[in-house]
């Protein structure tokens, strides 16, 4: 049943490559700052021929209303979210809308195994469609709970261990499903079981991983539903969906490695770490976790802020930063911002030592602050940009009598509203003592090369 | 309590135990000061600005005789200290290492005595760490003295009459002074070479981005103060060795080389000096402790074929005011950490690490072990 | 089968391409990126369309997956657009 | 061809007009040179290394009476021309300004005179002029001799013992030795202000990183040679008056402006340096031609109530070796440009702009207006 | 007729989506410095393995053993040319095989006309690939010709406008013979011809350009020749010949393109010029004409460059553009590129003021060279970049005996094989003289303050 | 026709990906590259191989394409080798 004269299924192919080429071009553009917006409505354009032209086409059966109130309710419902929703909380609403792309797969899926599950190629590309499809839905939906905070479950509690083994047992459920169930005949609807346990595994997959990685994971589950879409694709026979879906997991997945490394992770250690250590991690626990941040989200940061207070330390000097430091301080009060450079007396490994090189990069004096100055107004600062410094950062000077640094004082970035530290490692400064700055609330830790990590936000504020 | 600051019985020393700009800290603490006369002479700053300040002027004998405390750059003369109250204290700069008589005169006298050499190298007591300030700035002289001396300019330059070579400056020895040496001949456009016998000082040495120069001498170290452990002789041998070649290429060579209570050793010998080219320069600044360079004199100019050998006592003092800026912030850190407000006396607790180093002397009793 | 292996061939060089395409991307357009993918990968709208209707379930079925990828489809985008618009701002 | 370098008649000028890295160029050309002997000794040059060369060493006697040609630093006694032969040429920095008599003389006794200070500024003789050559290493030493008389070190150090402020440094007349002194004080971390009558100055003074001082004087100027006019005595007072404020918070004050041919115009009067603080340098550059501060005289140091006032003669002589290298550069290159390999002689063609300006005297005839 | 037991299309055609990735793979290495060798196996192995298939598919109808003699007499013959060939005469080498290449899909094409050109579909590819086939081996043998110096025909020679003719007329005839001799008889044999036509219309297109564009010229014929094998592809339903085909022909177009940047030439003016313009170039070689460029493609050329000089001037000093001066120096170096500084004595305005400008920002000694050490390697600096100086540059200095500058040595740049020039505008230097170096043919200019364009630069390098 | 739709599709995203994958080469590449591509150009040989063989001519015109074809093959390989490893030496 056609709703619409049909149209030739050769003129639908032909117009399907075109779509095609709009979404390969659309996505590229996407990687560029300066395409992007183009980008995003070329793939959108081509979205929209791909659905007119196969709403036109000699396949639809369903009836055509049904069709049409399905994409009336869809559009408006994605549409108000899209619109109504708050610029800080984009990241979580990505988590949802992709969740119900994969719910949709899981639900083509779903319906292939009821149509035609005949040859074992298309049944065993269902199961994975459906596994798939629905880990991407349940994994979504937590990832969505997780970053808008409404989801509180601790990555080492009892339900997420629950919800984990699920995880796992869903895996193995899967592999049963595709090389077994053909040639065993069950005493239950095994698919109704796969259907359940994967959306149920689909939470214990996402669950152990902290709310920082979130947006690793959602790149991860957006690239897998890029893939479930693929399939279904050839589930279908539709070339449009492969290669649009093909291209989304492939982008997808060179996104998650790339935001991973942005993060300083490997995507091995966000995935299972946060498992495998749930037993050990209690002790660490007490002095809090450490929250990584990349160089993009730090630019977003550092844009914002109207003041910023740089705290240059011995890392700058080994990096020999000084150049890229002055750079991005001339960009940050060329922007608005108002920078200054907070010195201590001891940074460094000689008296002076900052002095030289932030002269050198000809950082003018005015902007050079001592520690007197500038901790009494710390709580005015916006970001408190920690280069390579680490002792003279350390609250436990004032903090812990017990400490080898106790005594000395120290610029108070702790008081700042955020603190960005910038060093290579978890490793202790000059006096070799652990700091408890790193495990702070409002400190976010940009792990790397001083030199590079400043590079990073420099490229990003010219950009 | 009433301090008191005396001028250095030393002419050559500029430099005063207070500064204009460091005084406040103390007054604050209802502690009254007395300066012997004409103490910022060297610093110009004349009397009546500090009196100006709230200070009071005195003879040298008066200050001695009325004091709590006494705060000086130079150990004083052993005489003065019968003029000294029972119980009061000396603090300052007093190179307890050439002045044992004077260690032991006060224990007789009962005169406490606060060695801020003994200062130790913990973070917490940086701020009075006078070798340190002293060390930084004597190492920015060096490299203007020595820069004056040369014959060629420091930076490179090329002009229509010529391309004039960039000095090289090969420091040996990179401690604080060490640093400051290679910061200020890096500043002024020299190449700058560096050897020490930590390692750790590589890094430190790239960190101001000149270059290390690699010299494999085995298994070295450095004391849990972080001062250098001294090498064996067949070390010392090889160092020498491998270091004159790099001696050859310079225009300045700058030793800094010091062994914390001892001799410094003698890196240079006559052998190397007569590889180098003449109107080259060489700065002792060990000179003090024995010098690291064979035949060099306290504040002398030995001129060997061409070449200087240039020592100069006291470096610090060349830039007197901001070393005694330095300094009188170092006695004041020392003074206000340790001061009781309710008793308005020093409170001596040898629990207190710092306390435990400093003070040879106190109570009539010889506290530090070196000097028993 | 011809087909499949036709289609298979399709795949593996979207994927490949899907590869290239993204390989350097400034990192401010990370989020951007993603959501704007996810919002290709709402392309499964075009397979919820030609489900069977054989039963009720399937048409159900096929109403759910027509209704969650639109969702998907139009959020997506809006999300992107709007994402990208602030970044033009500056 | 001959030539002979004279050493130097006045005993502080420690330069040589000839430098081993430089005669090779002349001996290429087919000259022979001599030199008066030990005439590298202040630039650590043996005679032996010049012979070694394929130099010949005479007595200054022999020299003068042999040689076509004779370069020097320093004019000649006017005795000495008599021993020349007739025809011959000296050339070198003969501070014409000063010894009207010596080119009188000169044209008495037929010997030609190539007045180095006279090479006109124009592109192509960039490479002769030594004024250009010796200013620039003048502004050098400048700055290393005021650092050196600082009692403050010269870049900001925030330490454990304080905040070491930098030292200003005020630059007074931006040419070629006020920029290397801007620079070279730069170098040092000092923060440094600048100010000069010709406007296009500030963005040289900016050019380096510097800040320009402005102070509106109404219509300056300068000749066509690149040099200052003079001021009117109304421009001049309102430059003292308002320079005074400057110099008042600055450590250093360094000056360096000169009107060529004429008295330096006198810029800083007691009344600027009575207001300035005690331990601050004033050096004046232009102390050999008047002096543009009030008491500074010549190879002194004058101390004011804690001003250092600073004059020193040929401060390129402090750095003699590269000083030399400069000269002797500049030197060759005159000769190369003009020697004729053909006939062995000195090309004089009055058409070249620069034999036309450089030649005072030439074949007993006093060839530059000012002198005529 | 099969000459071994025939295996089935199916599992040649998934052996051929093996043999496309290696492919792929191939000659995504072969763009990596580490990786090319490896690439280049990959893709023989690809070839390989897509040949034995082939084989032994069920497809073939010629005689094996002619087939097996083709292989023997070819490999022979070409292992023997690329073994014993000297390694100076590598590019016409690759041309003579590329023309080969092309022949071989000339063929191709023309057995396919005598066999199956019934589908208009058919008939057009068949038209397309023979002539695309036939241009590719006649251009390739003119450009061997150029460029092994066995051709000595002039650019502007009648005999080379003769032959363009032809080729010009070989296009039309093109067109002619895809749209009307299906519906047309004509009186002779229309295809043979068009083989004629196509034959000598490739000499004709190769032959006006000049024998230095001939790199750009082979592998613009390289890409030709990878689309008449996936044309043939097409023609034949054999996928990896497209795939293989097409991913030839597109990287060899951008190849092209890229190449040509780098001879800072486009490919318009490479193709046409030479024809175009052989009358009316001798008058404006005299004031010449001043060609700007912008930071991007001055970018892409000195991405390109194996050896860059940056010769620093007063302006860099009014910029105080010496941080990112370095800062590009460095990328450049990281980037392979050797680079030095000239350093002209009297640059800037002191004596010395280029050094104290670089010494700040920790430009190390040894790699500032003077002129006269610089000026005689002149001719193998890729690019010489002028960065606000002027009169330094002025080849006048040397030339023209009424400057004011005349007699003044100066830094050589024009001898350069490209130079860029940055300043601000057309202005003159200190020396208040026109400098004839903007105009001259390998000068462009980027206009604008010397910090921003280099920091433009530095930006690109940093994407 | 079926058939060639995707074959224009394997087209296209062919041609895609090979725009894309030479984006950024070092420029002592670009002659083995372009070497190296002619190489694979020779993949022609593969369609020589399956051309049709009524009449004499037909099967001269198959030998020669064969012929043709593999010197294309085999010289081009060994070339682009040769070439990689004299670059391989500095
Ligand atoms: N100023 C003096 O006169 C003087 C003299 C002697 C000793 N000290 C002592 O030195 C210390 C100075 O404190 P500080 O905060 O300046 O330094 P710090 O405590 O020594 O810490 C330096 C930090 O920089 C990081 N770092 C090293 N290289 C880096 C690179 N390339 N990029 C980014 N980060 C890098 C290191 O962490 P990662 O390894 O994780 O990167 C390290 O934690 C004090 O303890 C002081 O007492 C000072
Ligand atoms: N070194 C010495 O001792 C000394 C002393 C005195 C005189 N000189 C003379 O100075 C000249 C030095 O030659 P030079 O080549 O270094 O400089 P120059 O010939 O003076 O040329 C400088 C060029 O820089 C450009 N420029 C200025 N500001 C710029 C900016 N912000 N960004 C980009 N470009 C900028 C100017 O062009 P736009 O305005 O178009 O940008 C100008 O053409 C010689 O003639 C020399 O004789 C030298
Ligand atoms: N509280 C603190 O953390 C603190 C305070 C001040 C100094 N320090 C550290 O203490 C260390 C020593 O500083 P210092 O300036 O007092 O040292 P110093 O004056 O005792 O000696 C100067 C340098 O000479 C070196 N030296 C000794 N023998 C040598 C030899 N044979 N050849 C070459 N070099 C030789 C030493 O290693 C030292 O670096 C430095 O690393 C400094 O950073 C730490
Ligand atoms: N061939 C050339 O192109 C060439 C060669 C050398 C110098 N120059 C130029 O010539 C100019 C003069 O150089 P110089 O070093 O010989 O100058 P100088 O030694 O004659 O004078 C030093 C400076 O003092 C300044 N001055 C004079 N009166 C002053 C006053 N009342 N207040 C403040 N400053 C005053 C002058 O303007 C000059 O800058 C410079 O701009 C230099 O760049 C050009």
């Amino acid at each position: 049943m056609s709703f619409l004269e049909n149209i030739s299924t050769e003129l639908q192919n032909l117009i399907y490559i075109f779509a095609s080429i709009l979404f390969i071009t659309g996505i590229k553009m996407l990687g560029k700052e300066d395409t992007a917006v183009k980008g995003n409505f070329l793939s959108a354009l081509a979205m929209f021929i791909a659905v007119i032209v196969t709403f036109l086409g000699p396949e639809i059966t369903v009836n055509p209303y049904i069709i049409l109130a399905g994409i009336v309710v869809g559009a408006l419902i994605g549409s108000l979210i899209a619109l109504k929703v708050k610029m800080t909380s984009i990241p979580e609403m990505v988590a949802l809308f992709n969740g119900f792309g994969g719910l949709a797969t899981f639900f083509i899926a779903w319906s292939e195994f009821n149509s035609n599950a005949d040859n074992t190629f298309q049944y065993v590309l269902i199961m994975i469609t459906t596994y798939i499809g629905g880990v991407t839905f349940s994994g979504s939906i937590v990832a969505y709970g997780k970053l808008s905070e409404k989801l509180r479950i601790q990555k080492g509690s009892f339900i997420t261990k629950l919800f984990t083994t699920v995880f796992y047992a869903s895996l193995i459920y899967l592999l049963y499903a595709i090389f077994l169930t053909k040639t065993l005949s069950l005493p239950f609807d095994f698919y109704i079981l796969l259907l359940a346990l994967t959306l149920i595994g689909g939470i214990g997959f996402v669950l152990p991983i902290g709310g920082g990685d979130m947006p690793v994971v959602i790149s991860l589950l957006n690239s897998f539903s890029g893939i479930a879409a693929a399939f279904a694709g050839l589930l279908l026979t539709n070339n449009v969906l492969i290669v649009a879906g093909s291209l989304v997991g492939a982008s997808g997945l060179i996104l998650t490695v790339i935001m991973a490394k942005a993060m300083n992770r490997s995507i091995g250690n966000i995935l299972f770490v946060g498992y495998a250590l749930s037993s050990t991690k209690s002790s660490s626990e007490e002095t809090g976790e450490v929250k990584p941040i990349n160089v993009s989200d730090a630019y977003l940061i550092l844009e914002n802020a109207s003041s910023v207070l740089i705290i240059p330390g011995y890392g700058m000097a080994v990096a020999q930063a000084q150049h890229v430091v002055r750079e991005l301080g001339e960009l940050l009060e060329a922007n608005g911002t108002e920078v200054k450079y907070g010195i201590h007396p001891v940074a460094g490994r000689m008296p002076g030592h900052m002095n030289v090189l932030l002269a050198e990069a000809n950082v003018p004096y005015d902007v050079l602050v001592e520690p007197d100055d500038v901790n009494p107004m710390m709580d005015t600062v916006d970001v408190a940009v920690v280069i390579g410094a680490n002792d003279v950062v350390n609250p436990s000077a004032t903090e812990e009598p017990g400490s080898p640094i106790y005594g000395m004082p120290i610029i108070e970035v702790h008081n700042a509203r955020t603190v960005f530290v910038l060093k290579r490692s978890m490793s202790s400064g000059f006096a070799g003592v652990q700091n408890p700055l790193f495990f702070k609330e409002n400190t976010r830790m940009l792990f790397g090369d001083a030199k590079d990590s400043i590079g990073g936000l420099v490229s990003e504020f010219k950009e | 309590m009433i301090i008191s600051a005396l001028k250095s019985n030393n002419s050559g020393d500029q430099r005063s135990p207070i500064h204009k700009d460091t005084v406040k800290n103390l007054l604050d603490l209802g502690i009254e000061i007395c300066f012997e006369e004409s103490i910022g002479k060297g610093i110009n700053i004349n009397d009546k600005t500090f009196e100006e300040l709230g200070l009071k002027k005195y003879k040298r004998e008066d200050c001695l005789k009325n004091s709590d405390l006494i705060i000086t750059n130079q150990a004083l003369h052993i005489s003065e200290l019968a003029l000294m109250k029972k119980d009061s204290t000396v603090l300052g700069m007093v190179n307890p290492f050439s002045n044992k008589d004077f260690i032991i005169e006060c224990s007789k006298k009962s005169v406490n005595l606060v060695s801020m050499e003994f200062i130790p190298r913990i973070t917490r007591a940086q701020k009075m760490d006078v070798l340190s300030s002293q060390a930084n700035l004597a190492g920015y002289v060096a490299v203007i003295e020595a820069a004056k001396h040369l014959s060629t300019a420091l930076p490179m330059m090329m002009t229509a009459a010529g391309t004039l070579k960039p000095a090289k400056v090969f420091v040996i020895g990179v401690g604080v002074a060490g640093l400051q040496a290679i910061a200020t001949a890096k500043r002024l456009g020299a190449r700058v070479e560096a050897f020490d016998t930590r390692d750790v000082v590589e890094e430190q040495v790239k960190s101001l981005g000149a270059k290390f120069v690699k010299i494999d001498l085995g298994k070295t170290g450095e004391t849990d103060q972080g001062y250098a452990k001294e090498l064996t002789d067949e070390q010392i041998n090889k160092q020498k060795e491998l270091q004159a070649k790099v001696c050859q290429q310079s225009d300045i060579v700058i030793t800094t080389a010091q062994l914390f209570g001892r001799p410094a050793p003698l890196l240079i010998d006559n052998r190397t000096i007569d590889k180098m080219k003449p109107g080259s320069v060489i700065f002792d600044m060990a000179v003090e402790t024995g010098g690291n360079v064979e035949g060099s004199k306290v504040d002398q100019i030995i001129d060997r074929n061409g070449i200087k050998i240039i020592g100069i006592s006291n470096l610090a003092s060349q830039v007197s005011d901001h070393a005694s800026l330095a300094l009188s912030n170092n006695y004041n850190n020392w003074i206000t950490d340790f001061f009781d407000k309710e008793s308005q006396t020093i409170n001596f607790d040898f629990q207190d690490e710092i306390i435990n180093n400093s003070v040879l002397v106190y109570a009539g009793e010889i506290k530090n072990e070196r000097f028993k | 089968m011809e087909e499949y292996i036709l289609l298979g061939f399709v795949l593996i060089l979207s994927i490949y391409l899907g590869l290239e395409l993204i390989s350097k991307v400034p990192s401010t357009l990370h989020t951007p990126l993603m959501s704007g993918a996810n919002a290709i990968s709402g392309v499964a709208l075009v397979g919820a369309l030609v489900l069977g209707s054989e039963g009720q379930l399937q048409n159900i079925l096929a109403f759910l997956a027509v209704t969650f990828a639109s969702i998907n489809v139009f959020g997506g985008y809006l999300v992107t657009n709007r994402m990208l618009k602030m970044f033009k701002k500056k």
